[in-house]
């Protein structure tokens, strides 16, 4: 009987607790019904912030499997708003201060975390996250809620089909895979290539899959069509069974951690090809696990650091500065992604969600990944680059035009 | 299939399980003395690996004239030591007070000091969530036979998967803590009425446990040069399975598992690359409902 | 002449072996309804494994069980229990972590059965069935003087009492045939004579017929109207209690063979 | 009345769950719970369904099943897959989306149990640890299958779920899941899978068809996994098989033992207390003491051990009296 009733106390407490702390943290702000209809005609929130500082979100896989690559995007996000800090902020001299949220790269864990910015820390704005499959769980409450997202790296077309406040800073799947193609067909002259993917990731399976379609319509011929488990450290069977058919290239759709890995075993394989991948491959730790067995890859980029322009230049130095190694392509695509959102904000005059969006759509923006501007599905149209690892740098080989 | 690729299949089967069956060593051990499923074990060999890592790259900016097989022994050696010191304290904190205690509460446990590692070592500042290079401690040689690429750190994995396996049948079969463990193993109160220290003996099993682990721990960081704290995680589900299909419990029967899925998870992988995962654990599954013990497991009849 | 009586167990050259040993060889069994007969035999004679062959935990490798004139070889064990055979075990097995009453409802369960749908939607049909479960599960209860523990967790209960709620337990299945493994084993001779009483009692009172194996001779001896020796998986002798004790077979089989 | 109080747990229970709902009603309303706590009331509530379900299976029946998600996984692709397909017809209005959705809940619920039917032949022949690993080979293989079927989206999930799974809708199931586990735990049915836990062949010799009840609490568990794998699917706008993993099946497991094992209370306890941990309590714990999100986790598992040590038997082990009915 006592057993019962504390077990009912304890929830109830709970509960009340949470009540309780939640009523003092926000005290007077009056909370939009959830359940406003998309027809009634909503009248633009009443309450912009009276000054202070200017709330800036970013959900991104912190912990798990993908933790490092919420790293470097909580990096490029922390380095963009930095700057601007350090420029006097915004709006007048309003500070940009960063709230994260964790989302352990599952969906429903965004889904917590991306209402616990918007209720609790009041975000005028959210840059994240890594992954598609995140981001189609957030974006819907963002768009409910008029708050612009601009993802940096979520390559699924659906992502900014979600609605007209979502955005995102990195190419669409399939745009990659052709520039790989071509310039596998066109410039490096071959004929016949093998793909290898993780199967659990839709973006190394997209990637590989636009690779695949783009090279055959060229005329090439896909010799071998692999993947590999998420999380998985040997790749031996699956190149084993590439390299007997003897492809000419082989293209790694992964990130830079298992392409090292590919790439080493490849060769102990006694495969001779090239290798050529997308940008998940931009990371000063694709030489440092690949070693010399990655030298002479190709991968598609957003941009060069060895770009002269005076973007790249600073970003890059600052990034290094700042966090003691070279910023990866994640890294680069959340600073372009927060970037672009400080200059809507500035540009839209207010922290009002609508105005930015507006805003947004209008971005024609000099970022690192070179001039961004949105067509009207709210996807970058910007240049890819071919990037060369030669004596285990990064060398700038050749730009393409979408 | 053609046959150099049917053999450099095998060949890379082999690697593979010995990787499994170095894991799955120590699961099994573990189990087979106080039937504890150790989740944590896996992380114990992140742990060694670790330890290896920062040991090596201190070293190596030292100096770089130390000759790689001296490097290599000493970093076996940080890993053994780093393993066995981890997992006889996660014993000591974590599994110690639940010996009596219901078994699974154990078990939960043991997936929490796995988390518990896991999110510690990424949280860290120093190590964090981030893929590090692994140092290469022996030169990386490839050489071809008959057209079939091998490598020594492949013939290392499989000759010191062999050599753990008989050394420590030995020390479980031929040894005065041999003979305590197997005493333990049957019946803890029984074994301390024989005047058997069984704290002692479980705190040796753990030790013996956690060096494996460590062991394994610096070979896959070796074979595969990237750690990071959730390294485990894939390879050690893969071993458990591993020593289940051998009979858990069962040393040789580890090593067994450990090779056989190995190779199973080659080939299937080489039949069907999106299946191969899929298919192997559909094989674990016929195979223990085959043989429900496992392959080397004993048959526990119930008295009725 | 004697009325004939009808046979409730008939076995005919049952024999298993584990492995290459014979546990069990060409074992005959014709036990009459109403009566308690008895099987002795030093220990790993075999005559556990008789009880798991008619009960059905093992397969019997050769021969014939019949119960009620039925054929039972092989069946489920569930499914004997449901024709009619119940029994104890030599080491109580009760369902430990739950109450008393609990366990004599479970051995009803195949008496009553509502469906799980009208367990979830409690109506009238899962109502009824409970509440004739109770009842009887209490005036069992009862019967072996344990009514007042019915709410008490079962491995809490004294080994005396958990002997009988066992047999309870094996009761609530209705039973026509009850074999008990070892009853009185850790019994004082004072709790042997109750036990004696409680045999018969059951017996009457149930309508039962009732096999037993037993350590204790003085138990067996007393009670047993017919009594099998067996040993090493042989039958070596059956008779009645003088006959047997006089058995120079069974004295060599308890004794061992004599210097000379 | 007093007496009439405590002779009616079901009365009290249902009052308790009406008194909750109505209070949760009122703060959320009165913009006390905003959506991020209503949010993580959702999860709570979808947990404390798939925790007691799996409590079935391990704590009632004593199987040792590992692959609860893989279940769950079943029910939020059925689910998922049926409404994202009736929403694109034409729709007048005439069918309440209520209906269809629930319709849709218990699709994924039958599909989900005849995956646990068949999950739980293996059952049948393999005993704990061994079961285990059969269970989490199951799990992955389910995870592998679906990753493989493009038509449900592969690795890319299952994307434009219908946003249905409202906060009642969601309170509803629980509070029927849990009347619908606690009848059928508290009744002879129920009862026979306990004697299964207990002692399996000690049943079989007292007539219980254990192979029978084996593969029951699998079919009911999975049944409501399927259950709590399609609202959260409704929840969230989409299922991914990342999301069922053996890693989440882990969570699942943990709330079931760090409540109690065995105690439908102590599921329902431990996934309230354990989700607002993680979800609320640490997140903001983490922001005022100035440490980064990653912490959080860490934090977390060295509470579950210590939860561990100090009650191995969970928060709740016993059943709480309005968890028993009446008539028991």
């Amino acid at each position: 009987m006592r057993n019962s009733r504390k077990a009912f106390v304890v929830v109830v407490l709970v509960i009340g607790l949470l009540a309780m702390v939640v009523g003092c943290a926000a005290p007077s702000t009056p909370t939009p019904t959830p359940t406003a209809t998309a027809s009634s005609p909503t009248p633009t929130p009443t309450t912009p912030p009276p000054g202070g500082d200017i709330i800036i979100g970013c959900v991104a896989p912190l912990t798990g499997d993908s933790a490092t690559f919420g790293k470097s995007t909580q990096n490029g996000v922390q380095q963009a708003l930095d700057e601007t800090n350090a420029k006097g902020g915004l709006l007048g001299g309003r500070q940009l201060i960063l709230k994260t949220a964790d989302d352990k790269s599952d969906p429903t864990e965004g889904a917590a975390g991306i209402t616990r910015l918007i209720e609790q820390d009041k975000i005028v704005a959210e840059i994240g996250t890594v992954q598609s499959k995140v981001s189609l769980a957030i974006a819907p409450i963002l768009q409910a809620k008029k708050i612009p997202m601009v993802s940096p790296t979520s390559t699924n077309e659906k992502v900014t089909l979600v609605g007209d406040f979502i955005f995102r800073a990195c190419f669409i799947d399939n745009f990659q895979g052709t520039v790989g193609a071509a310039f596998a067909y066109t410039n490096l002259k071959v004929t016949k290539a093998a793909a290898l993917f993780d199967v659990g990731n839709d973006y190394t399976k997209g990637l590989a899959e636009s690779f695949r379609d783009a090279f055959t319509l060229l005329g090439g011929t896909i010799v071998g069509f692999e993947a590999h488990p998420t999380g998985a450290t040997d790749f031996n069977a699956q190149l084993t069974k590439l390299i007997a058919a003897g492809p000419e290239l082989l293209y790694l759709s992964d990130y830079y951690n298992d392409v090292g890995l590919i790439c080493k075993q490849a060769r102990a394989l006694g495969y001779k090809g090239y290798f050529l991948g997308g940008d998940g491959w931009d990371s000063p730790d694709l030489v440092k696990i690949g070693g010399a067995d990655v030298e002479g890859g190709f991968f598609t980029n957003h941009f060069s650091k060895d770009d002269t322009r005076p973007e790249v230049q600073t970003f890059v130095k600052a990034y290094t500065a700042k966090y003691g190694e070279a910023p990866d392509a994640l890294a680069a695509l959340a600073y372009d992604a927060a970037n672009l959102m400080l200059d809507a904000i500035t540009r839209a005059g207010s922290t009002d969600g609508t105005a930015i969006r507006d805003a947004l759509k209008t971005s024609n923006f000099k970022a690192v990944s070179g001039t961004i501007k949105f067509d009207a599905n709210r996807n970058p149209i910007k240049a890819a680059v071919i990037i060369e690892i030669k004596g285990g740098q990064q060398a700038y080989k050749a730009t393409v035009a979408p | 299939m053609e046959l150099t690729t049917f053999f450099q299949q095998l060949i890379n089967g082999l690697q593979l399980g010995a990787i499994y069956a170095l894991i799955a060593l120590g699961y099994t051990m573990v189990y087979g003395i106080i039937r504890l499923i150790n989740f944590a074990h896996a992380d114990f060999l992140m742990v060694g690996a670790f330890a290896v890592y920062f040991f090596a790259s201190f070293i190596l900016t030292l100096t770089n004239a130390i000759p790689p097989i001296i490097l290599f022994i000493l970093g076996l050696i940080v890993a053994l030591v780093a393993g066995a010191l981890i997992a006889e304290l996660s014993n000591r904190l974590a599994y110690k007070p639940l010996r009596y205690k219901p078994r699974l509460s154990a078990l939960i446990t043991a997936v929490g000091v796995s988390m518990f590692l896991e999110y510690f070592f990424a949280s860290l500042p120093f190590i964090g969530p981030s893929f590090r290079a692994f140092p290469d401690l022996l030169k990386p040689v490839s050489f071809v036979v008959g057209g079939v690429y091998l490598n020594n750190i492949q013939l290392l994995d499989i000759g010191l998967a062999i050599v753990l396996m008989i050394l420590l049948t030995f020390i479980v079969n031929r040894t005065m803590m041999g003979k305590a463990m197997r005493a333990v193993s049957q019946d803890k109160d029984a074994a301390k009425l024989m005047g058997i220290n069984v704290e002692r003996t479980i705190t040796f099993v753990f030790l013996i446990g956690g060096a494996l682990a460590g062991a394994a721990g610096i070979l896959m960081a070796m074979t595969y040069p990237r750690i990071y704290p959730n390294m485990g995680i894939l390879p050690g589900l893969k071993a458990f399975v591993a020593a289940v299909l051998g009979g858990i419990g069962n040393i040789p029967g580890a090593m067994l598992g450990g090779f056989l899925l190995g190779i199973a998870e080659i080939y299937a992988t080489s039949y069907n690359s999106l299946l191969g995962e899929g298919i192997a654990f559909a094989i674990l599954i016929i195979v223990l409902l085959v043989r429900p013990q496992g392959l080397l497991g004993e048959k526990q009849s119930e008295k009725v | 002449m004697p009325e004939e009586k009808k046979v409730v167990l008939k076995i005919d050259q049952m024999s298993h072996s584990f492995g290459g040993l014979k546990a069990v060889s060409n074992f005959n069994l014709d036990l009459p309804e109403g009566v308690i007969w008895g099987i002795i035999g030093p220990n790993g004679a075999g005559k556990t494994t008789v009880f798991n062959l008619v009960t059905g935990v093992y397969r019997p490798s050769q021969g014939h069980i019949h119960l009620l004139g039925e054929e039972i070889t092989g069946k489920k064990p569930f499914t004997i229990v449901a024709k009619g055979a119940a029994r104890t075990f030599q080491n109580i097995r009760l369902f430990g972590n739950i109450p008393v009453l609990d366990n004599v409802r479970i051995g009803m369960h195949k008496n009553y059965r509502p469906s799980m749908f009208d367990c979830v939607i409690r109506d009238g049909k899962f109502r009824r069935a409970e509440k004739k479960m109770r009842e009887e599960s209490m005036e069992l209860l009862a019967r072996f003087n344990l009514h007042g523990r019915a709410d008490e967790i079962a491995k809490n209960l004294p080994y005396g009492e958990q002997r009988r709620l066992e047999i309870a337990r094996a009761l609530a299945t209705n039973p026509k045939l009850l074999l008990l493994d070892e009853p009185a084993a850790g019994m004082n001779p004072n709790e042997v004579d109750k036990l004696m009483e409680m045999v018969y009692l059951i017996r009457d009172e149930f309508k039962l017929t009732i096999l037993l194996i037993e350590h204790q001779m003085r138990f067996v001896m007393r009670i047993c109207e017919w009594i099998k020796v067996m040993d090493f998986g042989e039958t070596i002798a059956e008779g009645v209690a003088s006959q047997i004790q006089n058995n120079p077979r069974v004295i060599e089989a308890y004794l061992g063979k004599g210097v000379n | 009345m007093k007496k009439v109080w405590r002779n009616l747990p079901t009365l009290r229970l249902l009052i308790y769950a009406v008194a909750l709902y109505i209070l949760l009603m009122l703060l959320s309303s009165g913009g006390i719970l905003n959506d991020y706590l209503m949010i993580i009331i959702n999860i709570c509530l979808i947990y404390v369904i798939l925790a007691t379900s799996l409590n079935l299976i391990n704590g009632i029946t004593g199987l040792f099943s590992v692959g609860h998600m893989g279940f769950a996984a079943v029910g939020a692709y059925v689910a998922g897959t049926f409404t994202t397909l009736v929403w694109k017809l034409p729709n007048d209005g005439s069918v309440s989306t209520t209906l269809l959705f629930i319709v849709a809940l218990v699709l994924g619920g039958i599909g989900a149990a005849i995956v646990g039917a068949l999950i739980g032949m293996p059952a049948l022949r393999l005993k704990g640890d061994y079961l285990a690993i059969v269970t989490l080979g199951f799990g992955e293989i389910i995870r592998t299958i679906i990753n493989n079927i493009d038509a449900v989206g592969g690795p890319r999930g299952l994307l434009g779920i219908p946003a249905l799974s409202s906060f009642t809708i969601i309170f509803v199931a629980t509070v029927v899941t849990v009347l619908i586990l606690r009848y059928l735990v508290y009744s002879s049915h129920g009862r026979a899978m306990i004697s299964v836990r207990e002692d399996a062949t000690a049943a079989d010799l007292v007539g219980i068809n254990t192979t029978k009840y084996k593969v029951w609490a699998f079919v009911i568990g999975a049944f409501f996994a399927g259950i709590g794998g399609g609202l959260l699917a409704h929840l969230i706008q989409l299922a991914h098989p990342t999301q069922y993993g053996f890693y989440a099946s882990f969570l699942v497991l943990i709330v079931v033992y760090i409540g109690g094992v065995g105690s439908m209370t102590g599921s329902i306890l431990a996934a309230f207390v354990l989700t607002i941990l993680e979800k609320y309590l640490l997140p903001m714990l983490l922001q005022w003491a100035g440490l980064g999100v990653e912490w959080r986790m860490v934090i977390y598992s060295l509470l579950l051990i210590i939860v561990m040590i100090y009650r191995p038997e969970g928060l709740m082990p016993r059943e709480a009296k309005f968890m028993i009915p009446e008539d028991h």
